[in-house]
């Protein structure tokens, strides 16, 4: 079958790129090449979604070892779905970063950066494709320390100490992660993810299964920047070179979400998490990190930096979701995962764009940007919108999604917390909208961009276009829900089937 | 409106009809010997009569002539209670031009 | 041609003369014919849709299924046809009109006003059709974030500060209150298919049912049902076509629209009047109409004015959606025709007074009528309208809420106060609105005030006349708005 | 040649919609309107419901004839007719344009069949005769015409409750008889009582008429409430309120005259007073009763209108009608005093003259109903009538202390009118047969009698010496400028100084409202803060995370 085929070939991909960009070192060919391997990879992955949509599981055996002993790829509906998420954003990011890269990163080190990216890329890609839990700790890993690289770019001087936070902090996190692993391998004997769930609550040592549960969940959570475990991220996604805050926004924090599904719904099972009172700590500490985030974002005078708190929000809504430990609450996180990348990639983009012209992307540099750049401005309205959760966009599909599972459990609380979070995010939105639209424009800074640049005048078509593709998906899967809707089911159906989706 | 108020012209005029006190006599005197006639009437001409009061002589006299005093004594203590300067309602208007007239 | 092509193209057409026009702006004389010929066909082709409904030629377009059971779909009924026609006969009225007064007000951006306001009416035209409550959500979002670029046309410090109230009102009535309800009523019922006679009935429990009604009540805020209704005063910075089409006709009354959608075809009057819902809501709209009427006596300006008293009116329409039987709701379906003439002839009379005497207070037109007879002629007849006088079309819709407001099945208390309301707020309705023209006739023109004599521009002129007749037209044959509206409420 | 069963306003209407389009000159052709109109009514209506039109679902019946309906016909066709020959010499069209269509409205008013039809005419009257106060063209016209229309509305919109709820009770929206029974009759009762100007609700009509320019005044004397008697006369004859409610209509005013000094607002007054005694007849509701109820309302346009067309041509030439500062103006227009005097002495109801042949019907009617004290209350009225209206009038006006004031004789067409007003009064009141053959119920009433023409005579010669008395006692009250509080007070001052101090209150506790906002925004956090956090502070969280989280684990195992 060749979508067996396709799982590794994703990894492999990517993997041989991004030795050859090293060695070529020619940023224009690691441009082309980057952009090539993501669109074969977008293109593959959607190849391999439409083989597991029904249901059907695709398994891979890595060397032709059978899977308890040796590690296997096994690809389901879900990680179909994040893959997919991760491939197309990654497309979607190399298609707009030439130019922005060219702009931000000093010419010698862009064929590094595109090394590092399609490195941080294969990392994700591959904690999603893999059935084995260890293997999933060396792509976490894989992805983790080419991102502390590829944040450690970022032109501002702070982008080196929100690196290094992030790298001691994410550090801790992949430990504590390892450490789990571990415990549940003394516990079971095994580190396939598939025959860990079988074993696990055979496990006679129900102590070691219980921390390693722990263990797993909290470095999960630094990873997804679950609050209070956030703090890393708000630097870390606002000081990156543009193109990495799009691309990690977009990807890395919904990649440790799927983390977090796999292990809790997976490895395992609702019956044990329902025991725990992880649920209940979830839906609350969603609860804060909506309001919170919302809260925090109003309060900010950057772009960027709004747009990061805003995530912390939205992944509120996610663990939100998880939380309720249902099908249409984990439907709706799931959905999320995907409409979140789409307008968050959509916004840090038109970020990037404002960037691109004004250097940074704080408001008091891109005050009546709007009027000037229209398409720009008129794109991120869209996306914003959708972070709004008004009708007929993404975002709506999601929280409408998430408040009918809220109903179903009886939730009120979080009903009204949903609902004021759109509220708040209104507030932010049309902070955002006022700066760029009603104040006076006053005269642009130009530091730091060489002297004599003409590309200063003009916002690249590639950049835009992107733009615009990922605004108007957020209107298309905002009407037209069957992608995400139907395989976000399919998905749910499987991990809450009976047997744990051992099929 | 005409231009007619001419008010200090009088003296050249003729004295009018009333403006002679003697014609003003002369027509009272007429009208009380009318309201003589009438009340000495009262007892020459036979009277319908539908109501007790009427059997009282000249009632219709002695109706007429308190009914007015009454009248006119109850509406200067009615002045006391109810009489105000003429721009009373107009007063308060000058500060908030064009609010609230007349709501109802 | 079919129904469904019909509606698809008067959805459309906006969009595209829109199009059209925001390609044209170095070429303003074809822009403004453009604009006219968009208005003129869609209210052709609005009109070919009312003969296939005569016909009962109704058919559903499917646009798309976002959700299980909840689709994007459109078609056609009485009640979306009566507003279809009314906001696309007001949207040529208004095209003509805004031709002389924006030309005459040297208003900046006249080709992104002409655009954004077709962009409006594609809404409202989207919400006239929608044919489940979820497809109405939609476009009354759209139509809330279209309409926002035009209140804040003129992009000064007020105009922000205004628009932050309108969106933050509606946006946030609409996502906290009314998705809430829509969210509910799906919960509970599993569908939000319009439907004769409700879907709750039995599928939501009793006491249930207030709750959710008056989230739908002040959910839609575009109703401006207190304390709902800063936003429409707040919306008064906008260029005056911009008040009069969509801030008095077309957004308000999309909210009414679906307060009425929801209350006939959602709930069913029959299930309110049995939960009793309406018997202490009936208050919301009752002391909105008096309490507007009261603040609109303290405003000077006049197209602040002119926004409380819509407030006032609008709640005139939930009342009758509230009084929840056939009277009265027939009474404020009717309203929102009869409203409509003689708000925007209202409106296009204070558009043409701010354009030729830059006044905007009332305190300065005294005597200014005589300067212009014409404009305060229509100013008083939209006023005449507006009170409910005969001969003017205002008369019927108070006449049908006033038999409404009888059949009332709640508390004999409540029944009186409320007829007492609708007959309170006709002498308050002088006592604001009937003034102005009076004043502007019969009062003093002030010293240093004596300006040459001149009427607003000729487009205005005939813009300002077409709804001022009709208002008259309305008394003696309020047909096909009295036959339709007759229509959407006959099923009680 | 008579168009049969034209409904009597359409002729006035159409002459009102053509007036302003046409040269000044045409106002003169106006004239015809009311004389046409009326011989075509004369001759060409027949008994009985003659156009129906259709309004939405509703019949209404826009001609109805009948006895009743065509006295009052010929009564507006003559009103309209003297009050548009009247107005002749106004060269602003918008009164005589206004005066068309207030005119047709009252007859329209007067012979439509059923109670819509009476609703929107009864508004239309509201509507068109607004504009007669405002084309005073002052601020306090302004106002007290916004005033009478809010009454007006008032009154309006009461008919339409009131209708609309009969209607849904009954089924009916029949012009006919109602009585006061349910709530949906009292609502009626108390609309058509507010244009009838009934106690309490009667501060419009003095309160407006004085405002009206000299001509419009006289348009508004004749139709708004006599409209109202007509209704009255259909829906509640009989009903015992209305005999008390007439009575006091009778009395109150007339004191209120006595000392007012504006004598237009004197005539105003005394018009209330007039239709006291048509409210009291429509009360008793005996066919004397309602006879003499109709036949005071006829003569009371005619004698009424004169007077007010007297003090119209007094207002024209001196610009006020202020009863301190005229006098002597006899010696300039003595026409019109000689005018005034006839009216005076037809309220008055001096034999001979038109208000003794009405006014003794219902004197009658009352004694034969046995309200004895009430008819003491009207005899009273009579005689104050005489005082204020009779005497007070004219003397003040014309005689009395010589102001000085030597106004020119009013304009031919204004003396054309009151001389065809005087001889109507002389002449119904000399010859009262032709009026008694046009009224509506049998009649055999002969006022005309020793009894009657001596105690009548009595009554008013000794008012006359009262007041001949009291003005050389120096008891009588002098005429002051100044205002008397009436009702008014209740919406003119009451309710503003209300809303005004609601007003104050209200935005004071905004303004507290704001400023406790402000505090509290300021001691919220500040959340823009930039977080400046530390590597440490995020382990420790995990630690926590991670405590609680196994702790809880053994929590729920033990558990």
């Amino acid at each position: 079958m060749i979508e067996q085929q396709l799982s590794i070939l994703l990894v492999v991909l990517p993997l041989l790129a991004a030795p050859i960009i090293a060695v070529i070192n020619r940023s224009s060919i690691a441009w082309a090449m980057t952009l090539s391997v993501t669109v074969c990879c977008l293109i593959m992955s959607v190849w391999m979604l439409s083989g597991v949509v029904d249901g059907s599981v695709i398994h891979y055996e890595l060397g032709g070892w059978a899977p308890p002993w040796g590690i296997e790829y096994r690809i389901d509906t879900l990680n179909g779905l994040v893959a997919l998420i991760v491939c197309g954003i990654a497309a979607a990011t190399a298609l707009y970063a030439k130019r922005s890269v060219e702009q931000e990163i000093p010419k010698h080190q862009i064929p590094m950066f595109y090394c590092a990216f399609l490195l941080c890329f294969l990392g994700l890609l591959g904690i999603c494709l893999t059935g084995d839990i260890f293997n999933l700790f060396v792509f976490l890993e894989v992805s983790s320390l080419s991102s502390y690289a590829l944040i450690a770019m970022g032109r501002n001087r702070k982008a080196l100490t929100a690196s290094f936070h992030y790298l001691v902090l994410g550090t801790l996190g992949a430990t504590f992660f390892l450490i789990g692993v571990g415990l549940a391998y003394g516990a079971t004997g095994t580190l396939n993810m598939a025959d860990l769930s079988v074993r696990l609550p055979q496990a006679v040592d129900t102590h070691l299964v219980n921390t390693a549960f722990a263990l797993i969940v909290v470095g999960v959570a630094l990873k997804a920047a679950i609050y209070p475990l956030h703090l890393w991220l708000p630097n870390a996604y606002s000081f990156a070179p543009s193109v990495v805050s799009i691309f990690l926004s977009a990807t890395a924090t919904k990649v440790a979400i799927y983390v977090l599904i796999r292990c809790l719904f997976h490895v395992y099972s609702v019956e044990y998490v329902t025991n725990t009172l992880l649920p209940q700590l979830l839906i609350v500490m969603g609860g804060v990190a909506v309001l919170y985030g919302s809260m925090r974002a109003i309060g900010q005078t950057g772009m960027r930096k709004m747009l990061a708190y805003s995530s912390v929000a939205q992944i509120g809504y996610m663990i939100m979701g998880i939380g309720f430990l249902t099908e249409a609450g984990l439907t709706a996180s799931l959905i999320h995962l995907f409409n979140h990348a789409l307008m968050k990639a959509a916004l840090f983009m038109a970020a990037g764009l404002f960037i691109y012209r004004a250097n940074t992307a704080t408001f008091e540099n891109i005050k009546g940007l709007g009027r000037e750049m229209p398409w720009t401005f008129a794109a991120m309205v869209i996306a914003a919108l959708s972070l709004i959760g008004v009708p007929g966009t993404v975002g709506f599909v999601s929280k409408w999604q998430l408040l009918q599972a809220a109903l179903e459990e009886n939730h009120w609380p979080m009903v009204v917390i949903i609902l004021v979070g759109s509220l708040l995010a209104i507030i932010y939105v049309w902070k955002l909208i006022e700066v760029l639209y009603f104040q006076p424009r006053e005269k642009m800074r130009v530091t730091g961009v060489a002297s004599g640049s003409e590309n200063i005048g003009r916002s690249p078509i590639s950049m835009a276009v992107t733009l615009w593709i990922l605004a108007l998906s957020c209107i298309y899967f905002g009407i037209n829900t069957e992608l995400s809707m139907d395989t976000a089911k399919s998905a749910v159906e499987i991990l809450f089937a009976a047997d744990g989706g051992q099929r | 409106m005409s231009q007619t108020q001419q008010q200090d012209e009088t003296k050249d005029e003729a004295l009018g009809f009333f403006d002679k006190p003697n014609n003003v006599k002369w027509i009272l005197w007429v009208f009380y010997a009318l309201c003589i006639v009438l009340v000495a009437l009262d007892f020459v001409v036979h009277r319908h009569i539908y109501l007790d009061y009427e059997k009282i002589p000249t009632f219709y006299a002695l109706y007429g002539f308190l009914a007015c005093v009454l009248l006119v004594v109850a509406a200067k203590w009615l002045r006391l209670l109810i009489m105000r300067d003429e721009q009373y309602y107009d007063k308060n208007e000058e500060e908030k031009p064009f609010e609230n007239e007349g709501s109802n | 041609m079919s129904t469904s092509t019909l509606m698809i193209i008067a959805m459309l057409l906006p969009l595209f003369g829109a199009l059209v026009i925001s390609r044209l702006n170095k070429a303003p004389n074809i822009r403004e014919v453009i604009t006219i010929i968009t208005s003129a066909s869609l209210l052709g082709i609005v009109i070919a849709i009312f003969n296939q409904l005569s016909q009962g030629n109704v058919e559903r377009i499917v646009l798309a299924e976002p959700f299980n059971g909840i689709a994007i779909a459109f078609s056609i009924e009485s009640l979306g046809m009566m507003f279809a026609l009314v906001a696309s006969s007001l949207w040529l009225v208004t095209s003509i009109y805004a031709i002389g007064y924006m030309r005459a007000h040297h208003e900046k951006h006249q080709t992104r006003f002409y655009a954004l306001f077709a962009i409006a009416i594609a809404a409202v035209m989207a919400i006239c059709f929608a044919d489940n409550l979820f497809t109405l959500f939609l476009f009354y979002e759209v139509l809330t974030l279209s309409t926002y670029p035009l209140v804040t046309h003129s992009g000064d410090e007020k105009a922000k500060k205004s628009g932050r109230i309108y969106l933050g009102v509606l946006m946030g009535s609409s996502i906290g209150l009314f998705l809430l309800g829509v969210l509910l009523v799906w919960h509970f019922t599993g569908s939000l298919e319009f439907t004769d006679g409700g879907i709750v009935d039995g599928k939501i429990p009793a006491y249930w049912i207030a709750p959710v009604y008056a989230l739908f009540i002040l959910g839609i805020g575009k109703a401006a049902v207190m304390p709902m209704h800063k936003w429409l005063p707040a919306a008064m910075v906008a260029p005056t076509p911009v008040s009069a089409l969509l801030h008095a006709v077309a957004v308000v009354k999309a909210g009414v629209f679906a307060i009425l959608k929801v209350t006939l075809l959602i709930f069913g009057p029959d299930t309110i009047v049995e939960s009793g819902a309406n018997h202490w809501l009936i208050w919301l709209p009752m002391l909105t109409i008096l309490l507007a009427s009261l603040v609109a006596m303290t405003k000077d300006n006049l197209k602040e004015r002119l926004a409380y008293s819509t407030i006032s009116q609008l709640s005139y329409i939930v009342l009758g959606a509230m009084l929840a039987n056939s009277m009265g709701l027939l009474g404020g379906t009717l309203h929102i025709a009869m409203h409509a003439f003689g708000k925007i002839s209202l409106f296009f009379a204070a558009g043409a007074i701010l354009v030729t005497l830059h006044k905007t207070k009332i305190s300065e037109l005294s005597g200014m009528g005589r300067k212009m007879p014409f404009t305060f002629t229509v100013f008083l007849i939209g006023t005449l309208s507006i009170i409910g006088l005969p001969p003017f079309g205002g008369m019927w819709s108070k006449w049908y809420l006033a038999l409404g407001t009888i059949d009332f099945t709640g508390p004999d208390f409540t029944r009186w106060a409320l007829l007492g309301t609708l007959m309170l707020s006709s002498l308050l309705n002088i006592a604001y609105l009937a003034v102005i023209p009076v004043k502007a006739f019969f009062g003093k023109i002030e010293l240093g005030q004596e300006i040459k004599a001149k009427e607003a521009p000729l487009p205005c002129l005939v813009g300002m006349a077409i709804p001022a007749i009709i208002c008259l037209i309305l008394f003696f044959y309020p047909e096909p708005f009295y036959s339709l509206a007759r229509a959407a409420t006959l099923s009680l | 040649m008579w168009i049969a069963n034209l409904p009597p306003f359409i002729p006035f209407f159409i002459g009102a919609l053509l007036l302003p389009f046409l040269p000044n000159k045409a106002r003169y052709f106006t004239l015809l309107i009311p004389i046409l109109g009326g011989l075509n009514l004369f001759f060409g209506a027949q008994d009985g419901n003659w156009h129906v039109i259709k309004l939405l679902e509703f019949d209404v019946q826009i001609m109805r004839v009948d006895k009743l309906s065509l006295m009052f016909g010929y009564l507006f066709h003559i009103a309209a007719f003297i009050a548009i020959t009247y107005s002749l010499h106004v060269k602003d069209k918008l009164q005589q344009t206004a005066g068309l269509l207030y005119a047709g409205s009252a007859l329209g008013a007067v012979f439509c069949g059923d109670l819509i039809g009476l609703f929107i005419f009864w508004e239309l009257l509201a509507l068109t005769s607004v504009w007669l106060i405002w084309a005073r063209r002052t601020e306090k016209a302004n106002k007290a015409g916004v005033r009478y229309l809010i009454f007006q509305v008032l009154s309006g919109v009461l008919l339409l409750a009131g209708t609309l709820v009969h209607y849904q009770t009954t089924g009916s929206l029949a012009f006919d008889f109602i009585g006061l029974e349910s709530v949906a009759s009292w609502l009626i009762f108390i609309a058509l009582g507010t244009k009838c100007a009934f106690p309490f609700l009667h501060s419009w009509l003095t309160d407006g008429y004085p405002e009206a320019t000299p001509t419009g005044a006289v348009f508004l004397s004749a139709f708004t409430t006599k409209v109202a008697v007509f209704a009255l006369a259909r829906t509640f004859p009989g009903t015992e309120l209305l005999v008390y409610i007439g009575a006091a209509m009778t009395c109150f005013p007339i004191f209120y005259a006595v000392i007012e000094n504006d004598l237009r607002k004197v005539l105003a007054y005394s018009l209330i007073n007039q239709l006291g005694f048509m409210v009291c007849g429509i009360g008793i509701g005996t066919a004397l009763a309602l006879n003499g109820a109709v036949a005071h309302a006829f003569n009371d346009v005619i004698f009424k209108g004169l007077l007010f067309m007297t003090m119209g041509a007094v207002l024209h030439r001196v610009g006020h009608v202020m009863g301190s500062d005229l006098g002597g103006l006899h010696k300039t227009m003595p026409k019109t005093t000689i005018f005034c005097i006839v009216g005076a002495a037809s309220i008055s109801a001096f034999p001979l003259f038109s208000g003794f042949v009405s006014k003794s019907m219902v004197m009658a009617a009352m004694i034969e109903a046995g309200h004895e004290y009430l008819w003491l209350m009207l005899l009273f009225a009579s005689a104050g009538v005489f005082h204020h209206a009779g005497i007070k009038i004219p003397f003040f006006a014309f005689f009395a202390h010589d102001s000085g004031l030597r106004p020119k004789e009013a304009p031919t067409n204004m003396l054309f009118a009151m001389f065809f007003a005087s001889a109507l009064c002389i002449f119904i009141g000399t010859y009262p047969d032709l009026m008694y053959s046009l009224l509506p119920w049998e009649n055999t009433y002969q006022p005309y009698d020793i009894t009657h023409t001596l105690t009548q005579l009595q009554l008013l010669f000794f008012s006359a010496l009262a007041f001949v008395w009291l003005n050389k006692m120096g008891l009588y009250p002098p005429e002051l400028r100044s205002v008397n509080i009436d009702m008014e007070y209740l919406y003119r001052k009451m309710l503003p100084e209300i809303g005004r101090s609601t007003r104050k209150a209200t935005s004071a506790f905004g303004t507290s409202g704001r400023l406790m906002f402000t505090k509290m925004v300021s001691y919220a956090p500040r959340m823009s803060k930039t977080s400046s956090y530390s590597t440490a502070q995020t382990a420790k969280r995990m630690a926590a995370i991670l405590a609680i989280m196994l702790l809880l684990g053994y929590v729920t195992k033990m558990i």
